[in-house]
């Protein structure tokens, strides 16, 4: 077999098309631009005016965020002297990479998973629930008063939301009887929101908060602490800082439509035996929506306090994670799906 | 009566060192919110231990400004004080000056003034309530206050032919009358602005999130209320019925009915909800204004009769006043006067002394912001560091008007 | 948790609010290079000067506060002409009110922009010519503010 | 005042006059001369009246007359006695005026007092925050509001080609 047929197929192999195409990589990318640019438009339509224009003026300027993004890139990079130099640098890399590692456990077709074990649920988890350590290493770097609080405000916030991100998420896995994110979607008939609807809540809320998205914008409390241990970053790190907190809620967002909506259940056959790679198109379109919803909360709801958040994330959500561990093992005994 | 004792109080208010173990961290002076200030908060982990409020970025030296002008020239320089609620200032001035001069306004005059300063009010409190939404980052808020205040800034146009800086009270009276069609469109924007009110408590101060920042936080006791001085509605929100409009006697108050709104609670919502309920307030008394309007002149008798009889016709014809000639140097006799009004932000106190001259000999002014920095001392101690932005929202603080 | 669970009808109202408005936008914001606000009757933009009316008494620029009206003395004249320096001007409209030949009058136009600073000084010669707003001469579209129960400020052609 | 004082009005003006105080009545505000000496206990007759906070101290700078006099608005919220105001008129000398400070009987004169002295340069003992307020910190002049700082002045003629 010759040169590019290997290599046609080796870009074709789910182990390299899902994580670099079409869940994954380049996706990302995309979903990141659109997604920014609807939640500036959607808080725009609601707040009496009109959002980002001039770029691609007739399509609304979608393309804000690529004019953003290349005024970053030229944006000189400035490390402070008293920055401490090297994990000042690596720790936006590391984020990054973080946040872009649960694309390789993400299915996107029957069968079609980079990394098909039992265990990618757990996985996948483990690395999101990484990426605040991460930030706390650029908020200590950064060697700035307002970034250590902004560090010390994400440390606090990850204690908050991982045990109810991880209990709900571990309950489903018990009603589905797997770990494997791809049988996840095979054993549910119904889709799990009706299932276990608690379980969905918790979930949602609790990734909400560990995107940073409103009302749970804590760390980066632009009114206190400038912007968190983002403070001292310029040029493309920044924009990969801001980046970050989209990244990860794709992800989630990802998982959520895995977990709780069923995945690509309504396969498109004919895009199936073409190529699997693409016929995940439910799975993004449903993960899509699921982040114009939570980017909508935006325009509606304001900050919560810290202590108030905390409260919230064990009093509320960690025992309405364990009310939905205790519904999914009756649901399981009962009807021993 | 030293209901509370003094040390109690001035405990507080005393600027605290503070061991190692506190951290101090700057808000300001490019604070995110309205306008320069500089906060040095002193944290015990996320306990505020002390604030100083450190002001006076925007001081334009206005009192030394003011003794080096002649008087009219004062009340577009002092108008700047709070450019969001500019009449609310000048009125003030305008009636010290008019007690220095005795000169006494007509009461249609009286009218006019009154319905300025409660659209101007209306304004003023709706900017208030924008930066309090985006002191906790709800920038929907802070959208709507600021395109509703629009309408209000539009009414004022059509009254003044200036959006902000009106200058539209002069010694005498006013400078212009109400344009036709005024009442329909008042009519139209109060009902807009009422449907518009309900909106902003739902999704505002009765959203659950914005009411956990804001319940419990910041409270100011009544009896500390008045011992500080503390004015406007963060002082009716904590129980005292005071309100300048019934103090002093300026403009047509005294014809008219409302009811200060008043509340015990003393905390941050309190604070909010006395702001929305003086706008409802403000809507009424500009209805009452407009239906009792007398007709009459605009300009007081004293300085009509300088004008040549030509320019007087179309004074009293075109409603846009004409200034005699001696405005440009008018002498102030010997003496001194004082003034108040309520603004939107509260109580503003005027102290002129003139010594015979064209200009003040000393012109003092004491801004509603500058008796409120005290709070920033007083409540923030005790509270945790994320309270601070909400208690800061909740004192509608103006920094140009507190530096002068 | 029990407010928690008293809260959340009020949480549904507060989205269902933003819905509201999602779904029927209110926009309040005008695009200006395209559409020019017309300002109304007796609006206090740029000085307009009609010098065969003033009769050279001062008076304008004894009343201007901001100290941006003066008397422009040409060689050898005893008595100047008003001009008026836009770096300082506050358009209070105290000039105008002041001046009892009406050579001053107060026009429509309030968005011009100039590039050097010095530009921003007008001699009489130049306070003598009708001033004129770029946006209009750019072919923008005139648009009327009208006050509207639902909407609070409509923008309609003017 | 329409006529007949309140009974308030009359106690305050019968135990402020034992104190020799100057009284007289302008137009609803109540003018008091006071000596610096007996300001406290002026102050302290007023609390006990519900005059529980100063509106302004505003000091005026008499360089003719060589002195500062510092003027003191005593103001109170209660409804009856909202209409009036009291003013305490003090003065000294322009050299190194002193004056005590009303901080324990007034707690708002801490930042009236700061802005009077930074302006006037009247020194209130017993004040324990007298520091800059308005002025930038590396403010080396004089205070900015006594007479003989003066403000740069401007002609209205100006001469062009």
């Amino acid at each position: 077999m010759d040169i590019v047929g290997f290599i046609v197929k080796l870009f074709l192999s789910p182990q390299v098309f899902a994580p670099i195409v079409f869940p994954g990589l380049l996706t990302a990318l995309v979903v990141l631009l659109i997604i920014i640019w609807a939640e500036r438009k959607i808080a725009a339509r609601i707040q009496m005016r009109v959002g980002p224009l001039y770029v691609t003026r007739h399509l609304g300027g979608v393309l804000q965020m690529l004019a953003d993004g290349t005024r970053y890139m030229f944006q000189e990079f400035i490390v402070p002297e008293t920055a401490d130099r090297i994990p000042f640098i690596v720790a936006p890399i590391l984020a990054l990479t973080l946040a872009i590692l649960p694309f390789a456990f993400i299915p996107s077709a029957p069968g079609f998973s980079p990394i098909s074990s039992p265990l990618t649920l757990p996985a996948v988890l483990a690395v999101i629930s990484a990426i605040p350590i991460s930030v706390l290493l650029m908020g200590w770097a950064s060697n700035n008063k307002f970034s250590i609080q902004g560090a010390v405000r994400e440390a606090f916030m990850s204690l908050g939301y991982e045990v109810p991100l991880f209990i709900s998420a571990i309950s489903m896995s018990i009603l589905y009887g797997t770990m494997s994110l791809e049988e996840m979607v095979t054993k549910q008939f119904i889709p799990g929101l009706i299932l276990n609807p608690i379980a969905a809540f918790t979930f949602l809320v609790s990734m909400i908060m560990s995107a940073g998205k409103l009302p749970f914008d804590i760390v980066e409390g632009e009114q206190e602490i400038v912007a968190g241990p983002y403070v001292e970053y310029t040029g493309i790190i920044f924009g990969i800082g801001m980046g970050l907190a989209y990244l990860k809620l794709y992800a989630l967002s990802l998982i959520y439509t895995i977990i709780f909506l069923s995945g690509w259940e309504p396969l498109p056959k004919l895009l199936y035996d073409i190529y699997p790679g693409i016929a995940g198109i439910f799975l993004f379109v449903k993960a899509f929506l699921l982040m114009l919803f939570i980017v909508f909360l935006r325009s509606v709801y304001g900050r919560y306090r810290l202590d108030q958040a905390l409260k919230i994330g064990w009093r509320v959500y960690f025992v309405l994670s364990i009310v939905s561990l205790i519904l999914s093992l009756g649901l399981r005994v009962i009807l021993n799906v | 009566m030293l209901s509370m004792s003094s040390e109690f109080v001035s405990s507080r208010l005393l600027f605290k060192e503070g061991d190692e173990s506190t951290y101090e961290l700057f808000i300001g002076p490019q604070h995110p919110a309205s306008g320069h200030m500089r906060f040095i908060v002193r944290l015990k982990g996320d306990i505020i231990v002390s604030v100083d409020p450190d002001i006076g970025y925007v001081h334009r030296t206005m009192e030394k400004l003011a003794e080096g002008r002649e008087a009219i020239k004062a009340i577009p320089l002092l108008e700047r004080l709070t450019i969001i609620d500019s009449h609310n200032v000048t009125v003030a001035l305008v009636t010290a000056l008019e007690r220095l001069l005795d000169a006494e306004p007509p009461p249609r005059a009286l009218y006019l003034r009154t319905l300025l300063s409660e659209i101007n009010r209306i304004a003023s409190h709706l900017y208030g309530m924008g930066i309090a939404g985006i002191m906790l980052n709800h920038s929907t808020m802070f959208m709507w206050a600021f395109g509703d205040r629009e309408v209000w800034i539009q009414l004022a146009e059509e009254l003044t032919g200036a959006r902000l800086t009106h200058t539209y009270s002069i010694p005498g009276g006013v400078r212009r009358d109400l344009p036709q069609g005024f009442k329909e469109k008042f009519e139209k924007a109060a009902r807009y602005m009422e449907k518009r009110l309900q909106d902003y408590m739902k999704i505002f101060l009765l959203n659950p999130q914005i009411a956990s920042r804001y319940e419990g936080v910041g409270i100011l006791k009544k009896s500390e209320a008045r011992r500080l001085s503390i004015v406007g509605p963060n002082l009716r929100a904590s129980g005292v019925k005071y309100d300048a409009r019934l103090a002093d006697d300026y403009g047509a108050y005294k014809e008219l009915e409302f009811e200060v709104p008043v509340r015990e609670e003393g905390d941050c919502m309190a604070r909010m909800l006395v702001r929305v309920e003086e706008i409802k307030q403000s809507l009424s008394i500009i209805r009452q204004v407009l239906e009792k309007m007398p007709s009459g002149p605009i300009f007081a008798e004293k300085y009509l009769k300088l004008l040549p009889p030509k320019t007087r016709e179309q004074v009293l014809k075109t409603g846009h006043v004409k200034l005699p000639g001696i405005f440009a140097s008018l002498k102030l006799p010997a003496g001194e006067a004082v003034a108040r009004a309520e603004m939107g932000h509260g109580e503003i106190f005027y102290h002129i002394v003139s010594d015979g001259s064209t200009k003040p000999y000393r012109l003092r002014v004491v801004t509603p912001s500058f008796r409120n920095v005290v709070l920033f001392r007083y409540l923030p101690p005790g509270h945790r560091f994320m309270d601070f932005p909400a208690i800061y929202g909740s004192l509608d603080y103006f920094p140009p008007e507190a530096d002068r | 948790m029990s407010n928690s669970v008293k809260n959340f009808p009020r949480h549904i109202e507060a989205i269902w609010t933003g819905l509201k408005y999602l779904v029927k936008p209110n926009r309040m914001t005008v695009y200006y290079p395209e559409y020019f606000v017309e300002p109304p009757e007796g609006y206090r933009g740029l000085i307009r000067y009609y010098p065969d009316k003033c009769i050279q008494c001062g008076l304008c620029a004894m009343v201007c506060p901001a100290g941006a009206m003066k008397m422009y003395v040409k060689k050898g004249e005893k008595k100047g002409r008003p001009g008026v320096n836009y770096q300082r001007c506050i358009f209070c409209g105290f000039c105008v009110d002041i001046c009892p030949q009406d050579a001053l009058e107060m026009t429509k136009i309030h968005d011009v922009a100039f590039e050097k600073f010095e530009d921003l000084v007008f001699p009489p010669e130049k306070m003598a010519l009708e001033p004129v707003s770029p946006a209009l001469k750019m072919g923008a579209k005139k648009v009327k503010p009208v006050f509207d129960e639902e909407r609070g400020l409509r923008h309609e052609s003017a | 005042m329409n006529g007949e004082k309140p009974s308030w009005l009359i106690e305050i003006v019968s135990k402020l006059s034992e104190l020799g105080i100057r009284l007289d009545e302008a137009k609803n505000v109540l003018k008091m001369e006071v000596a610096p000496e007996s300001l406290r206990e002026a102050a302290k007759i007023l609390i006990q009246y519900g005059y529980d906070h100063l509106a302004s101290i505003s000091g005026v700078d008499w360089s003719t007359k060589g002195t500062i006099e510092v003027i003191y608005f005593a103001e109170s919220y209660e409804p009856e006695k909202r209409g009036t105001l009291i003013e305490l008129k003090t003065a000294t000398s322009r050299e190194n005026p002193k004056l005590p400070s009303l901080v324990d009987l007034w707690p708002n004169a801490l930042l009236l007092e700061r802005e009077t002295w930074e302006m006037f340069g009247v020194v209130f003992e017993g004040n324990p925050d007298l520091r800059r307020l308005l002025l930038p910190p590396d403010w080396s002049g004089p205070p900015p509001l006594r007479k003989d700082y003066r403000v740069v002045e401007e002609g209205i003629y100006v001469e062009y080609e």
